[in-house]
């Protein structure tokens, strides 16, 4: 005896099973018809890890979407995969969406590169930092790679403030940060500090105090810390608190405007390498600013320029795929873009990457406000 | 000397500074209905739990058709014939009235899991098999009700329920704990007849009651404990009159189940 | 400056932390028979009120702290009031109960969300204790010596309060049974409003150390703690306040000494590693008896 | 209709692959084990197919071969460390079994991508996850009432009793366990593949928080039960995201602690009147009838 309960609720479990099932054949049948691929997807972060970017990441996006002339197709993706991967599925089933940009974290442009490469929809990766994550012609990352900066800042300082030895901090497991202070830590060689070694720490610490005690014992005139920002900023603050008086060369992260304000005059005195700043020396940062303060009445940031020119260099690849383009033919447009005029400088592309060689340095003063720093003698 | 089906000896258990059982030997012989009376506390649900391997005994031996089991596990002193119901009823919540026996039937059903799974011709003759064998057996306890659960049901009801299942596991020795607790006298003649009726099919049983009328009327010899230890061991009539018993049950004045079981027996007209 | 011992002060003032929020957690565990998954956001809110308090409205550091922990000791009467008494009501076990507290863990989570909008922040620099100082010879941050003295207090506190107070002693017989409190004639709902009250204060004061510690206040925070309060309460052995103490602050030096000296990465295997190993050979854990570990009731 | 299936496809199936540990969960509480471990099988499947996409490309097939055969096989090694343990212990235990999954999967990171995780082709389709939930479905229906099934729910409800019934409970246990490992480790394989990204968080103390809370919300004392509350769990949240934002987790914190405060055996309860076939008889005193002797 089956339980009369067992075999009727089986068979509502199967009809409700097979109900589903034949929906999802009915659908998939459907198919995606996509003509005319003049807008232009967008994966907002405005909640979730980086929320404290998402607005600015949303902000320059708009602004370039605006200036280009093209239509921004947003979708909350809370920079997480899962949710991601829903946004990404819902921008690209719609109609004349036919390339998407996204993702300020590594993991989730990781979770979006092989769904963006069997979908041939093409991705335009506006912040994740990991190596070799650019595939073209579907998988693009106009941002920069910080550690293009880090190395030449990195050895001016160390020749302008007579540095004679460096400690490095990182977070040993991600890829982008590890990247970061091997820059760091091989310039810094080769322009004649002494290396004191390489603390590590963790994307997912938050007490430090172990690793400070441990960069403090080795004494050194520098230290260079790429953690994330918070991280890193804490890691300063903690340096300065225990009595160092040495240089910090942080990641750029530290200097986001809630971290800036949140920290205050505690971070002051770190210097750190960045692509653009409002008080950037490049004219084409300056028209940005403009553009970008008389649209939102407030001054831009790192993020909304990285929003910028990934909804920028989306827009040029759609209009020189010409209207009427589906994805594929938008993605090889994409990949053959050589040159771009930038906030962060003239752009060169290569295998869907972005370079720049016109990084600036950032000091924070002594109430905590970022200046140019133009040199020692300045 | 009728042979013996279950032989205690030196059985000891201690809970802390407490003796529950203490030095206890017994005898059942085969096909015997054995009574177990004793004050409140008086270690009998104890040793149902030595025997069946609840408790693991200190010391002592419990030996089944002459093989040890003591220090056994539950489950396998239950495969070698030995089961129990249990002072407060403990049937399993969610099966109906039929399910309860079924379940009762594990170590005699010999379909595999993967025989049920595609349900292979031996699991469905399997099944049908157990459910009549569950439906004969509580016709038998006297249970009309088949589909509903367990829990539904009258107290009384519930108790035979439980003998049913216990039954199901095809016992060689029955240990009812109190099965006539909680009912009247009309639910209690029917026990002591339905006990009669499970020996006469060839089950020794052990009754432990404080219903001093269903030993007299139905059991054969009986066993009196006191804290923890056997007072007296005879037909039931001897053990009553044993000045022994009568002390125990009197002189423990905030007893409150003996000592009108006692009072009942001297007002027995029958009683010669 | 001698390395080690520095770090094992580094680690004390950790584990101190995990062994304030341990207390309450296992004060929770052992009493109201409630594995609380929302207690790690407790200390969130803890940590979120005092954040509000000094960075907006410009309370100082100390009151701030003193109404976060009150904050967070209301909002475990309440929790327990909604979501436990009614299935302590009907006698339930620890199933029922965890689930609902999966569900006040996921609301509580949600809400820090919502008010935080997800941010990272801190303790206005300027209110909050800050910089460090010279002891024995080592460096000590205002911030752990906070941390030190919470654990001190607490411990000591709430051990003298189980076992030399009337009031102690009715919530460790409400931990034994709930009947038992009541024959004693103390009111079984006062002590179990007072016990949720001590429990949840406690974890608020881990979660404002814990942010003071890290310069770190999030919605998260108070994740790590929980995970890492359960461990020191199943190491230090259940219902045991000292034992609580001691497993925290064993966490914490085991957990600084391994990012120094092995890996950094292996943090959390240490800790959880030694959670597990308590847990199958020995779960009544260091200080623990056999007959404590009865008292989370079947 | 199309575009608002593409919407809905992904919550369709990610409820399902939730149903799918959320069963496995119920099978191990089946005989009375209340295991948070299937996130720890979900992870031993999910980095397995991620390890086989990526280094062999090895079709789902194999994939969900592999993982439940991995996820048996774990479960089987852990039920001799933790099945001694006291139920609530045991509780513990597979929360700290999560913790440590974690830990292990940052540390081995040549198999498992270490932090940053893995990309995972996608191989599975709804009409798949579907067809293993009806799958699970239908052995467990088969099952319940089989000599196994009786056995494990006797365990559950009264170990004690089943054991004088000649149930060995801790083999019972081990069984149910064992066999969790197997569902979970197959649900792990599809998330990974629904997913296309695993990280060290993918499989911690959330999922297995949301499997636990599935199961208890649905109901623990019927297999339909984890799948309805998967369904709920996972689907209510979404359809309320659509119409209200930012207050998806708020409600499904709240209805989880109504649920559990109002009906408390979960959505599904066998016992419920509505739907056993008969009504119930009320425990009123009625004679007891004459039990008909057999001499």
């Amino acid at each position: 005896m089956v339980s009369k309960l067992a075999r009727r609720t089986a068979a509502l479990t199967m009809a409700a099973a097979l109900a589903t099932t034949s929906l999802a054949a009915c659908s998939s049948a459907g198919g995606s018809d996509s003509n005319g691929a003049t807008k232009i997807g967008l994966i907002a972060a405005e909640q979730g890890p980086f929320a404290f970017a998402g607005a600015s990441y949303l902000k320059g996006a708009e602004l370039a979407a605006e200036l280009e002339d093209v239509e921004l197709v947003v979708e909350e993706g809370s920079e997480d995969p899962a949710k991601s991967i829903t946004a990404f599925n819902k921008l690209t089933g719609q109609e004349g969406v036919g390339q998407v940009v996204c993702c300020v974290s590594s993991a989730v442009a990781g979770a979006m590169k092989p769904l963006a490469t069997s979908k041939k929809v093409p991705l335009v990766v506006y912040g994740a930092t990991t190596p070799d994550l650019e595939d073209p012609p579907f998988v693009l990352r106009p941002a920069l790679l910080p550690q293009q900066g880090i190395a030449p800042v990195s050895a001016r300082l160390v020749k302008e403030l007579g540095i004679t030895s460096a400690v490095h901090v990182t977070a040993s497991d991600n890829d982008g940060l590890v990247a970061q202070s091997e820059a760091a830590r091989t310039s810094t060689e080769a322009a004649g500090a002494k290396d004191l070694g390489t603390v590590k720490t963790l994307v997912a610490d938050t007490d430090f105090s172990g690793a400070v005690t441990e960069i403090l014992s080795k004494d050194a005139d520098m230290v260079t810390v790429y953690t994330l920002g918070e991280a890193a900023a804490t890691i300063t603050k903690a340096l300065r608190e225990k009595g160092y008086d040495g240089v910090i060369l942080a990641n750029n992260a530290v200097a986001t405007a809630p971290l800036l304000k949140s920290f205050g005059k505690t971070l002051a005195d770190t210097y750190y390498s960045v692509e653009y700043t409002p008080a950037s020396s490049i004219p084409a940062a300056a028209e940005f600013t403009k553009a970008y303060e008389e649209k939102y009445d407030e001054k831009p940031d790192l993020f909304a320029s990285q929003g910028y020119v990934a909804v920028k260099y989306a827009a040029q690849g759609a209009s020189e795929a010409g209207d009427g383009a589906d994805a594929a033919k938008i993605a090889d447009a994409l990949a053959g873009i050589a040159e771009m005029d930038s906030p962060w400088g003239p752009l060169t592309f290569e295998d869907g990457q972005g370079t720049s060689e016109d990084f600036q340095v950032v000091q924070i003063d002594d109430a905590g406000v970022p200046q140019l720093w133009t040199g020692a003698g300045a | 000397m009728t042979d013996a089906l279950l032989t205690i000896a030196g059985l000891k258990k201690r809970f802390g500074g407490v003796t529950a059982v203490d030095d206890v030997d017994m005898v059942v012989p085969r096909g015997a209905v054995m009574g177990l009376m004793g004050p409140n506390g008086a270690g009998k649900t104890s040793l149902v739990n030595l025997v069946t391997g609840f408790y693991r005994p200190d010391e002592g031996s419990v030996l089944l058709d002459g093989r040890e089991v003591a220090g056994l596990s539950p489950h396998q002193i239950s495969r070698r014939g030995i089961t129990r119901t249990y002072q407060n009823v403990r049937l399993l919540s969610g099966f109906n009235v039929l399910e309860q026996v079924v379940a009762g039937m594990y170590a005699s059903r010999k379909a595999s899991s993967l025989s049920s799974l595609v349900m292979w011709p031996a699991e469905r003759r399997e099944r049908r098999a157990c459910l009549e064998r569950a439906d004969e057996l509580l016709t038998r306890v006297g249970v009309t009700e088949r589909h509903e659960l367990a829990e539904n049901l009258p107290y009384g009801t519930q108790r035979r329920v439980e003998i049913a299942r216990a039954l199901a596991t095809d016992p060689q020795l029955v240990l009812l704990d109190e099965p006539t607790a909680g009912m009247n006298r009309e639910e209690s003649v029917a026990v002591g007849e339905l006990i009669c009726s499970m020996r006469d099919q060839g089950c020794t049983v052990l009754v432990v009651e404080h219903n001093m009328r269903l030993i007299l009327d139905y059991c054969d010899q009986a066993y009196v404990m006191s804290f923890g230890q056997v007072l007296s061991h005879g037909t039931p009539q001897e053990c009553v009159d044993d000045p022994a018993v009568q002390k125990a049950y009197f002189g423990k004045e905030n007893d409150a189940s003996g000592i009108p079981a006692l009072r009942e027996l001297r007002s027995d007209p029958r009683r010669p | 400056m001698d390395v080690l011992a520095q770090q094992i002060l580094n680690g004390l003032a950790l584990g101190s932390v995990y062994a304030v929020f341990g207390v309450g957690f296992g004060l929770m565990l052992a009493t109201l028979g409630v594995l609380n998954a929302a207690h790690g956001t407790f200390a969130t809110w803890g940590a979120l009120t005092v954040l509000y308090l000094v960075n907006d409205v410009g309370l100082g550091f100390w009151p701030a702290l003193v109404l976060g922990v009150l904050v967070s000791g209301v909002m475990a009467v309440i929790v327990d009031f909604v979501a436990f008494q009614p299935i302590r009501r009907r006698g339930g076990d620890l199933l029922p109960a965890l689930i609902t507290s999966i569900g006040v863990w996921i609301f509580l989570l949600a809400a820090a969300r919502m008010v935080t909008g997800a941010t990272t922040s801190r303790y206005s620099p300027d209110a909050a204790p800050s910089g460090s100082f010279d002891f024995l010879g080592l460096t000590l941050g205002r911030t752990q010596l906070v941390s030190l003295l919470a654990v001190a207090v607490v411990g000591v506190g709430l051990h003298t309060l189980l076992h030399r107070t009337r009031v102690g002693a009715a919530m460790r017989a409400v931990g034994h049974s709930p009947m038992a409190a009541s024959l004693g004639g103390v009111n079984p709902v006062l002590v179990v409003a007072v016990t949720a009250f001590l429990s949840g204060a406690v974890a608020g004061l881990a979660g404002i150390t814990m942010g003071l510690n890290t310069s770190t206040v999030n919605f998260m925070l108070g994740e790590a703690l929980l995970l890492k309060g359960f461990a020191a309460v199943i190491i230090g052995g259940f219902g045991d306040v000292r034992g609580t103490v001691v497993g925290g602050l064993l966490i914490g030096v085991a957990e600084v000494l391994t990012a120094q000296y092995v890996s950094g990465s292996l943090r959390d295997a240490v800790t959880f590693g030694l959670l597990l190993a308590f847990l199958v050979f020995r779960p009544r854990g260091l200080f623990g008896s056999a007959a404590s570990m009865q008292t989370v009731r079947a | 209709m199309g575009g608002f299936w593409d919407q809905y496809r992904s919550v369709v199936e990610f409820a399902m692959a939730n149903a799918l540990f959320a069963l496995g969960s119920w099978i191990a509480m089946w005989a009375g084990v209340f295991s948070m471990a299937g996130a720890t099988f979900g992870a031993v499947g999910g980095f397995s197919a991620a390890y086989l996409d990526l280094h062999m490309g090895a079709g789902i097939v194999v994939q969900l071969l592999v993982g439940a055969g991995l996820g048996l096989g774990v479960a089987a090694l852990l039920s001799v460390l933790l099945l001694k343990l006291e139920s609530h212990w045991m509780a513990m235990a597979t929360v700290a079994l999560v913790l440590i999954t974690r830990v292990v999967v940052l540390s081995a990171e040549e198999y498992t991508g270490g932090s940053v995780g893995t990309g995972v082709t996608r191989r599975v389709d709804l009409v798949t996850v579907i067809a293993l939930v009806a799958l699970v479905c239908y052995a467990l229906a088969r099952l319940r009432r089989s000599r196994y099934g009786m056995a494990a729910h006797a365990v559950r409800e009264d170990a004690a009793v089943a054991a004088a019934l000649g149930v060995n409970p801790f083999t019972v246990r081990a069984v149910a366990f064992a066999a969790s490992g197997l569902v979970a480790g197959v649900a792990g394989v599809v998330l990974a593949n629904l997913l296309q990204y695993i990280g060290p968080d993918t499989f911690f103390i959330t999922l297995a928080f949301t499997m636990v809370a599935a199961m208890v919300l649905g109901g623990t004392y019927h297999w339909a039960g984890p799948i309805v509350g998967a369904i709920v769990f996972v689907g209510l949240p979404e359809v309320v995201r659509s119409y209200v934002d930012g207050v998806d987790e708020l409600m499904t914190g709240a209805l989880l602690v109504l649920i559990m405060v109002f009906m408390p055996r979960g959505l599904i309860d066998p016992r419920r009147q509505w739907f056993r076939r008969r009504a119930s008889q009320p425990v009123a005193q009625e004679p007891a009838p004459q039990p008909e002797v057999v001499r």
